[in-house]
């Protein structure tokens, strides 16, 4: 019999890292060694502590990475709880890659790219990040906008300060919603940021944040002039199968977890607005 | 385990004791080393009032054969009045198990104070008995969470 | 056309038990029908159709996906799934018979559902076709004949005879496994049950139901259509519609700990449950609107927007009659076309 | 994921014996979360202890297993060893292996099996534990005794004594109560007045005291150390600061035929009035049913010969408001309505009186100056005759079941004080059952019958019949002769059962605390806590808790200071953290956890939440004061929805044990 | 009756005593009536119906309705009343907000009896002396009243309104527990063997597909988050996946339901799999009633739920054991 999707497999944390106090970072390999599966940047698996749940989670590390997943997950329910409770070496079930992907070798190549992120929302977008810069040739400038409540709570402020900051051609622009001691970076709401920041129009958008952060940034964009059909976003609903099956995720009748996560905003804009 | 039925059954025994009484008898049936199964396993709660349906349904699907509620004696209750409490509600319970063909001796409600080490123990040797006797639960347990 | 005295019932349905397990309706102590497991004395009902629909054989209500076993760090997947057996299903109404090509659309697209695939690799199904449609029925609105019914093997009585015609090479080699029953024979009194059961199908008092307002375009014009406030405002928020539907889909994946492990299994869930969506977070369909939209959008809009305008309804009508407070797909879809 | 320690005691040889220590440590090892599984002699030792703290410290344990004696034993030593290590203390958790197990089993290996699922069970529990903190609340340091008799009188004596403030309720115009109507006292026959009074002016000296006479309670808010408490000061028409007491305005007032409710209404007195000499306030009362002014606005005399202007005609109730930590209820009682006794005659016939009525005739102070005379033509009375237990020990509506307690000594004493001072009148006593328990009782009752002869006929009055000779005859039969008595008799004295005061029921509602179906206040516990309420914070004195003689009572007033003095001398309370409480998202409002909560711990308020259909409702629901809680549970049943759970003894932790011994 | 009904229900929509009204409407068959909230004179006369098939018991819309802006018309059958009632005194409805008219009750007919006649393509159903005409797709059918008549009307227990601003029609009476017979299918119960008892459940209860209707419906069944649909409840289940899922569905659902439940019989009107639920309520009422004294719940908001009390003197639970056939 062949394999079924809904039949995960196992995979091992070797690695956790407090990114802020309410998220961390596992690194997740087979048992045997290397990844479980490959991915495209913004595919999403399925994670699950049996007995306690199985969620549905962005992989957050870059397919360019041939020897493990990482996985940036915050704690809100019982499931994220559990997984953060883990030491190194638990194992997890893990199945996928589940969902469509950031059009990183069709819409996107060539291209100017602006990610906007907000909290946690920079998860699904650093698969994209470390693969434009792993390939950097076949794009154009690239800037990031990420923000945060405060400093703590940047996700992956590390590798953002020592290796994305370094790169060349890769414009950081950091943000927190209030003033802190020992920050002297920008201080302001990400979507005001956007504005004052004025991007260039040729740029291609990937937004991921919380639903507040993208309204507001995507009004604030349609000001500055650019379209719908410039912006891409990755969306999270409730998912049990991850297969367009199970019938929960949809958004009209799009299945989040079959023809998303990630939609452009012209794609969303004809659905109706239930999520 | 395969079960041969009625032969070498061990019966599976949760008991039910409100800390006031009859978990001190239960204390004081040891003090005075009297003997009783080793099937009952006692879980302590503060009064028999707060045993839920829900739990004594809930040893039944996980395999346990006989549930056995104790607390203070009417007029007793540490609380002055959760054991009447108790009584109504668990009354009732017993009677719709009853009603539902599950076996009535697989259930049993006792008052056990504090003072009496020796009720408690003959209790538990009766009740132990009596589930002995009908063999494991089949008519309230739960397939899943037989043990194989 | 191929045929057996209705009289040799009993003697028909011995040889296919022989064979391989036999379920067809059965009356109930109650008065309605339930798929039973054939064995000497259970007779096929009379009824029009069962409570429950035929879709419990490929999808049945729970079912376990695997099982897990834990200790310390380590956790092992114990793939449960066992190769089933052969089944007939006999005397499926031509509308349950639709509702497996509905479901074949969802479960059979890639990412394949195996548990799915199995059972309908291995299910034969024999229809029958209708001859007293009831006031509920309105298959005829999703184009379906319940004179002319689908399946492997399609199945008529004219209250003599039962006429089979194989439709697929699994129904061929059914009907061949019980050709030393079946005799050729004419079909005259059949064609006139026929003409007789279409005669009633046009006097149907929802006969006149259509499709033609429904369909993938209509997404956002129903969507933020009025009234659904009202439609709603009624529904109980249960699940019978749902489970007694032939064509939905839903299900909810969950663990049970057994004490010596975790079994997965998945059942039936129902978009009308107020925790269908409902996540750590936050809940997309917070109210009964939202969530008893989803379920006739689903059948009306969106399904037919993903199937090339296949509805997801088969007019079986049980719904009609089940729903605790009378509210059904027809009443929708009245409502929504009123301007 | 918990980390867990486990630690198994041998208890030396008391769980060693029976129950292998070390497979049950090894085996518990294995459980989910747990890190570190040690067995030792003896845990509950300093060093056992520090096993224990070691391991919290060096594997930053979330959670201890204890598998050792009954956790009554020890719980609380474990408890304190975590929270010495830095692990909340109620994240400790016991199997009892020993009592429960090693030392009532004989077999090792089915022991040490059932020692191990003990210890699974404690471990699933643990598993689900949250730290608790008990939390604390200020206590008032006043309190509140609500009635002025000897038990109240007593009680706020005693806590005042302790250095509190405290306030007395009465009711009526002075502090005393029924001590104050009483003549003499049994067993030693002393005057109630002269060792009452002195109490009462001392309670009215003492500057810790403050009576709240002629007042009531109207309402009772918050709970143990916290009590807010709504009392109703009565319009007496008259200004407590001014009057001085000096009688003038009672001697002087026109309308002197008021039924004195002191002499039980067996003389009269005036509208204005002092209830009697030794009142305490001594102030005069206005009683605006009688007052001419009041009722015709003509008169005035009282206000007229006040020298320092006291009267006040246009007085109302005041209500104020005061802070109390504890409060001690000390109602007392009465002695029952008799109309529904027709066959004793006693609405038909003055001279069948009660026997506080009697009390009243034969004191110095009463309505004939100490002579007993008859109230119908105040003659002396050859004949008297007692009726026991009128009313006590009475299975019909009319009566009470229980027995009253004091009527078989008072009988006893006034036989004895009649033959004592009117030796030529005959005294017979018709009883059930002569009941004389207590210190130099019997010897009292023996007294009266040898000593003294009074008759004791034990046999029930059949029906007192007034003659229009103004004799009474009663009939009555004897039982241990047999026959049938008639008694032509003067007096006929009725020992009417006593029954709480009516202003108890209310009251009970107020305080949130039981009443018997008698409506005596229930004590908490009926051997053990007989002075306190089930409502933490209320303690009860004297006789609203049942029929007590004045010793009883005095010692129960005593005793209750001392429970509410135990109270007053914290600053705050620390709270049980094991109680109920409502998920306020889940509550239905529906009032059944209410209901069953003995404590009246749980309150409902209506509160603003936002809806799914996100909009705002008001909701009604659930709230459990964690401070008055104790932590039964039965809420956590009554609760359909779920909404109530109990911290420590959680649904899904005792569920977890369940599973954990059914696996 | 309808008339009247329609009449009183514009009436008070007219003077403003109320701004809605609670009632039925009619479907595309007969039978298929829904309860609905009418909010104008035109809807009313339109689409309001009140006769053989209008057996839903509206009460527990009221939970949500009365809770809305404005005064609510609700036209409450006797049996409806005491639900009402109930829930009032859970505090779950506001009295205030709701217009009661008490109307009078059933019996009503239910269309599954004469479907399981084997009577289909039902157009057209009449009373006509006791007798059932049906006018169907396939010629006239009949058949006797009485056996049309829905199992809740069968056992009627009050013909009284228990609470009413305003009554349509005359006040009825309680009916004995010895005329309506209600407990008699329990008593046949708790007369068989243990085994043969347990054979009659698993057989009814194995049909159970778990569709929550009975819950749903029932208006003692209000709560925000029953404990099944709550994860954290630890005993939440959603399709049973095994016999004793629906046994403890069962047996929790009518134990929550003890001494609150008044016996309307919802439960089982709506169960599609026709499974006498209503039998595990009136077994508690039955046992109530014997142990504790009668007691009808929802007849008066004020006294304690046999539950939520005691008595000192109250009987034990062994005498289940003491009682005849085991």
């Amino acid at each position: 019999m062949n394999k079924d999707t809904l039949i995960p497999y196992i995979g091992v944390v070797t690695d956790i890292r407090q990114d802020t106090p309410d998220v961390k970072t596992f690194r997740v390999v087979s048992p045997e060694g290397g990844k479980v599966f490959e991915h495209m940047p913004g595919q999403c698996a399925m994670l699950s502590i049996p007995g306690v749940g199985e969620g549905m989670f962005s992989i957050t590390s870059s397919p360019t990475n041939k020897e493990y997943m990482e996985f940036s997950i915050k704690k809100c329910g019982c499931l994220t709880t559990w997984l953060h409770a883990m030491d190194v070496g638990q194992q997890i079930t893990i199945r996928g890659p589940y969902g469509n992907h950031f059009p990183v070798e069709t819409d996107l190549k060539g291209k100017d790219l602006l990610f906007i992120a907000g909290g946690i929302g920079l998860a699904p977008l650093r698969s994209v990040i470390n693969y434009v810069r792993d390939k950097r040739e076949n794009y154009g400038d690239i800037q990031i906008v990420y923000g945060s409540r405060s400093k703590d709570d940047l996700v992956d402020y590390q590798e953002i300060i020592d290796e994305w900051m370094k790169d060349d051609g890769i414009q950081v622009n950091l943000t927190i919603d209030n003033p802190q001691e020992g920050w002297d970076g920008h201080v302001g709401f990400v979507p005001n940021y956007v504005k004052e920041l004025n991007p260039s129009l040729s740029k291609t958008v990937l937004i991921c944040g919380p639903p507040i952060m993208i309204k507001f940034t995507l009004a604030g964009l349609k000001e500055l002039g650019f379209t719908e059909t410039q912006v891409y976003t990755t969306m999270e609903l409730r998912m049990k199968c991850a297969v367009g099956k199970c019938g929960r995720c949809n958004i009209g009748n799009k299945y989040v977890c079959k023809d998303g996560p990630v939609f452009r905003f012209d794609q969303l804009g004809e659905l109706p607005d239930e999520y | 385990m395969q079960v041969n039925e009625n032969t070498n059954f061990e019966p599976v025994i949760v008991a039910f004791c409100c800390n006031w009484c009859s978990y001190a008898g239960a204390d004081l049936s040891g003090t005075n080393r009297l003997n009783y199964p080793t099937n009952v396993k006692i879980i302590r709660v503060p009064c028999s009032c707060r045993v839920n349906p829900m739990f004594i349904l809930r040893a039944f699907q996980r395999g346990a054969d006989g549930v056995i509620l104790c607390g203070c004696h009417p007029g007793d209750c540490h609380y002055t009045s959760g054991n009447y409490f108790t009584r109504r509600r668990i009354t009732l319970l017993y009677s719709m198990l009853d009603f539902l063909g599950i076996e009535r001796d697989r259930t049993r409600l006792e008052w056990v104070s504090a003072a009496e080490g020796a009720k408690f123990a003959a209790t538990m040797q009766e009740f132990t008995d009596a589930v002995r006797k009908l063999g494991p639960n089949r008519r309230l347990e739960d397939l899943r969470c037989r043990k194989q | 056309m191929l045929r057996i005295p209705v009289a040799k019932s009993d003697e028909l349905f011995a040889a296919i038990a022989s064979q391989q397990t036999l379920y067809l309706p059965a009356d109930r102590k109650d008065g309605q029908a339930e798929y039973r497991k054939w064995e000497e004395g259970v007779k096929l009902s009379s009824r029009l159709n069962t409570v429950r629909s035929a879709k419990d054989f490929f999808f049945p209500q729970t079912e376990n996906l695997a099982e897990f076993r834990m200790e310390g760090k380590k956790i092992e997947v114990i793939d449960i799934r066992k190769e089933s057996e052969d089944f007939v299903i006999f005397g499926v109404r031509a509308c349950d018979a639709r509702s497996f090509t509905i479901l074949d659309k969802v479960y059979l697209v890639d990412p394949v559902d195996t548990f799915y695939q199995t059972r309908r690799e291995h299910g034969t199904v024999v229809t029958m076709a209708c001859t007293r449609p009831a006031e509920t029925c309105f298959c005829q609105t999703f184009g379906i004949d319940p004179t002319e019914p689908e399946g492997d093997v399609s199945c008529w009585s004219d209250g003599s005879y039962y006429y089979f015609r194989a439709n697929t090479d699994k129904g061929q080699k059914f009907l061949d496994s019980l050709s030393s029953l079946l005799e050729d024979g004419d079909t005259a009194a059949l064609e006139e049950t026929k003409a007789k059961t279409k005669e009633i199908l046009s006097k149907l008092p929802l006969a006149k139901v259509s499709t033609e307002n429904f369909g993938g375009d209509k997404l956002n014009e129903y969507f933020r259509s009025e009234k659904w406030g009202e439609l709603s405002e009624s529904c109980l928020g249960c699940g019978t519609c749902t489970f007694v539907c032939p064509t939905c889909q839903c299900y909810d994946i969950r663990d049970f700990d057994t004490g010596h492990g975790i079994q997965r299994f998945r059942c039936w869930d129902s978009c009308m449950y107020s925790d269908f969506t409902k996540m750590a977070h936050g809940n997309p369909r917070l109210t009964q609107l939202e969530r008893f939209r989803q379920r006739f959008m689903h059948k009306l809009v969106y399904f037919p927007a993903n199937n090339n305008g296949e509805f997801g309804c088969v007019g079986c009508g049980r719904c009609l009659s089940k729903c605790p407070i009378s509210m059904n797909i027809v009443k929708v879809m009245k409502a929504l076309e009123e301007k | 994921m918990q980390r867990i320690g486990v630690f198994v005691c041998h208890c030396g040889t008391n769980i060693a014996a029976t129950v292998d220590v070390k497979a049950v440590a090894e085996a518990l090892g294995h459980e989910p979360g747990v890190v570190i599984s040690r067995e030792y002699q003896y845990m509950c030792s300093e060093s056992g202890q520090n096993l224990v703290k070691d391991a919290i410290r060096e594997h930053n344990l979330t959670g201890v297993v204890i598998c050792s004696c009954s956790p009554r034993m020890h719980e609380n030593t474990f408890r304190k060893a975590a929270a010495a290590a830095g692990l909340n203390p109620y994240l400790v958790e016991i199997a009892n292996i020993r009592e429960q197990c090693s030392w009532i089993h004989k077999d090792i290996a089915s022991a040490t099996e059932k020692a191990v699922i003990l210890g699974k069970a404690a471990v699933a529990k643990v598993h689900l534990n949250a730290p608790l903190i008990a939390g604390e609340s200020p206590v008032v340091k006043r309190a509140l005794v609500i009635g002025g008799g000897i038990a109240g009188i007593q009680t706020a004596l005693d806590i005042a004594e302790a250095g509190f403030d405290v306030d007395i309720v009465e009711k009526q115009p002075t502090i005393g109560g029924k001590m104050a109507q009483i003549d003499k006292t049994f067993p030693t026959l002393d005057c109630a007045a002269c060792i009452l009074t002195p109490k009462m002016v001392e309670a009215s000296q003492n500057e810790k005291i403050h009576i709240y006479s002629f007042s009531e309670v109207t309402d009772v808010k918050g709970f143990v150390g916290n009590f807010t408490v709504t009392i109703k000061r009565k319009a007496r028409y008259v200004d407590e600061t001014k009057c001085t007491g000096c009688g003038l305005c009672t001697e002087k007032c026109p309308m002197k035929k008021v039924p004195n409710e002191f002499n039980m209404g067996l003389d009269n007195r005036t509208a204005i009035y002092i209830p009697f000499a030794q009142a305490v306030p001594k102030v005069a009362t206005i009683d605006p049913n009688y007052c001419m002014m009041m009722k015709t606005g003509k008169c005035g005399v009282c206000s007229k010969v006040c020298s320092v202007g006291a009267i006040d005609y246009k007085q109302e109730d005041k209500f104020i408001e005061e802070k109390y930590g504890a409060i001690v209820v000390a109602t007392g009682f009465n002695p029952i309505n008799l109309d529904k006794y027709d066959e004793f005659a006693y609405n038909q016939c003055a001279d069948v009186v009660t026997s506080l009525e009697l009390e009243r005739l034969m004191n110095a102070a009463g309505p004939n100056g100490g002579t007993l005379l008859r109230p119908s033509d105040k003659t002396h009375p050859h004949t008297i005759v007692f009726v026991q237990c009128v009313g006590s020990r009475c299975d019909d509506e009319k009566g009470k079941p229980y027995c009253s307690k004091i009527c078989c000594m008072y009988t006893a004493k006034h036989a004895m004080l009649i033959r004592e001072k009117y030796p030529d009148t005959e005294v017979y006593v018709f009883y059930i059952d002569v009941r004389t328990p207590g210190k130099n009782f019997d010897e009292f009752y023996r007294r009266a019958v040898e000593q003294y002869n009074v008759h004791y006929i034990k046999g029930m009055v059949g029906k007192v019949t007034p003659k229009s000779d103004g004799k009474i005859d009663v009939q009555a039969s004897d039982l241990i002769a047999n026959e049938q008595l008639h008694i032509n008799a003067d007096m006929v004295v009725l020992a009417a059962a006593i029954e709480p005061d009516k202003t108890a029921r209310p009251l009970a509602t107020m305080l949130t605390t039981q009443m018997d179906t008698n409506d005596f206040f229930t004590e908490a516990h009926p051997k053990l806590r007989p002075v306190e309420s089930a409502t933490a914070g209320i303690f009860l004195s004297g006789a609203c808790q049942g029929p007590k003689d004045i010793p009883e009572t005095v010692a129960q007033g005593s005793a209750a200071a001392a429970k509410a003095i135990g109270l007053l001398c914290k600053n705050s309370i620390t709270c049980n953290p094991c109680v109920a409480h409502s998920n306020e998202l889940m509550c239905n409002g529906c009032s059944a956890c209410e209901k069953v909560c003995p404590y009246g711990a749980i309150t409902y308020q209506d509160k603003e939440f936002r809806m799914p259909d996100r909009t705002t409702a008001i909701r009604r629901v659930a709230s459990v004061n964690p401070a008055v809680c104790q932590g039964c549970g039965a809420c956590t049943v009554a609760c359909p929805s779920g909404a109530m759970d109990l911290n420590g003894f959680s649904n899904s932790q005792i569920m977890a044990e369940v599973d954990a011994i059914c696996k | 009756m309808q008339e009247a009904m329609i009449n009183k229900a514009k009436q008070l929509l007219a003077d403003g005593t109320v701004n809605r009204v609670m009632g039925w409407k009619r479907g595309e068959f007969v039978y298929d009536i829904t309860p609905a909230v009418f909010e104008t004179a035109e809807e009313i006369d339109a689409d309001f119906v009140c006769d053989d098939f209008t057996a839903a018991n509206v009460s527990k819309y009221l939970v949500k309705e009365s809770r809305k802006e404005g005064k609510i018309l609700a036209f409450l059958k006797p049996c409806d009343t005491y639900s009402f009632n109930q829930l009032v005194k859970e505090h779950r409805i506001v009295r205030e907000n709701v217009y009661v008219v008490g109307i009078p009750g059933g019996p009503k007919l239910d269309a599954e009896k004469i479907k399981a006649k084997g009577i289909t393509g039902i157009l057209c159903v009449k009373n006509e002396n006791g007798t059932l005409k049906i006018d169907t797709l396939y010629g006239e059918e009949t058949m006797p009243y009485y056996e049309a008549i829905l199992g809740k009307c069968e056992t009627c227990k009050s013909r009284k309104h228990v609470v009413y601003d305003e009554l349509i029609g005359e006040e009825g009476e309680v009916i004995t527990a010895e005329d309506s017979g209600r407990f008699d299918m329990v008593e046949k119960l708790e007369n068989m063997t243990a085994q043969e008892r347990y054979d009659f459940w698993r057989e009814q209860l194995s049909k159970c597909i778990r569709c929550n209707a009975c819950r749903n419906v029932c208006p003692a069944c209000t709560c925000e988050n029953c404990v099944f649909d709550n994860p954290a409840s630890g005993i939440s289940n959603k399709a049973a996946a095994d016999s004793f899922e629906e046994n403890m569905f069962h047996i929790i659902r009518a134990f929550h339901v003890a001494g609150r439940c008044t016996d309307c019989g919802e439960c089982s009107r709506v169960c599609p799999q026709n499974i006498p639920l209503h039998l595990l309520n009136r077994k508690f009422i039955k046992d109530i009633n014997a142990f504790y004294g009668e007691y009808q719940a929802g007849e008066d908001t004020t006294s304690r739920a046999p539950l939520n009390n005691y008595d000192k003197d109250d009987c034990e639970p062994s005498i289940v054991h003491e009682r005849g056939v085991e």
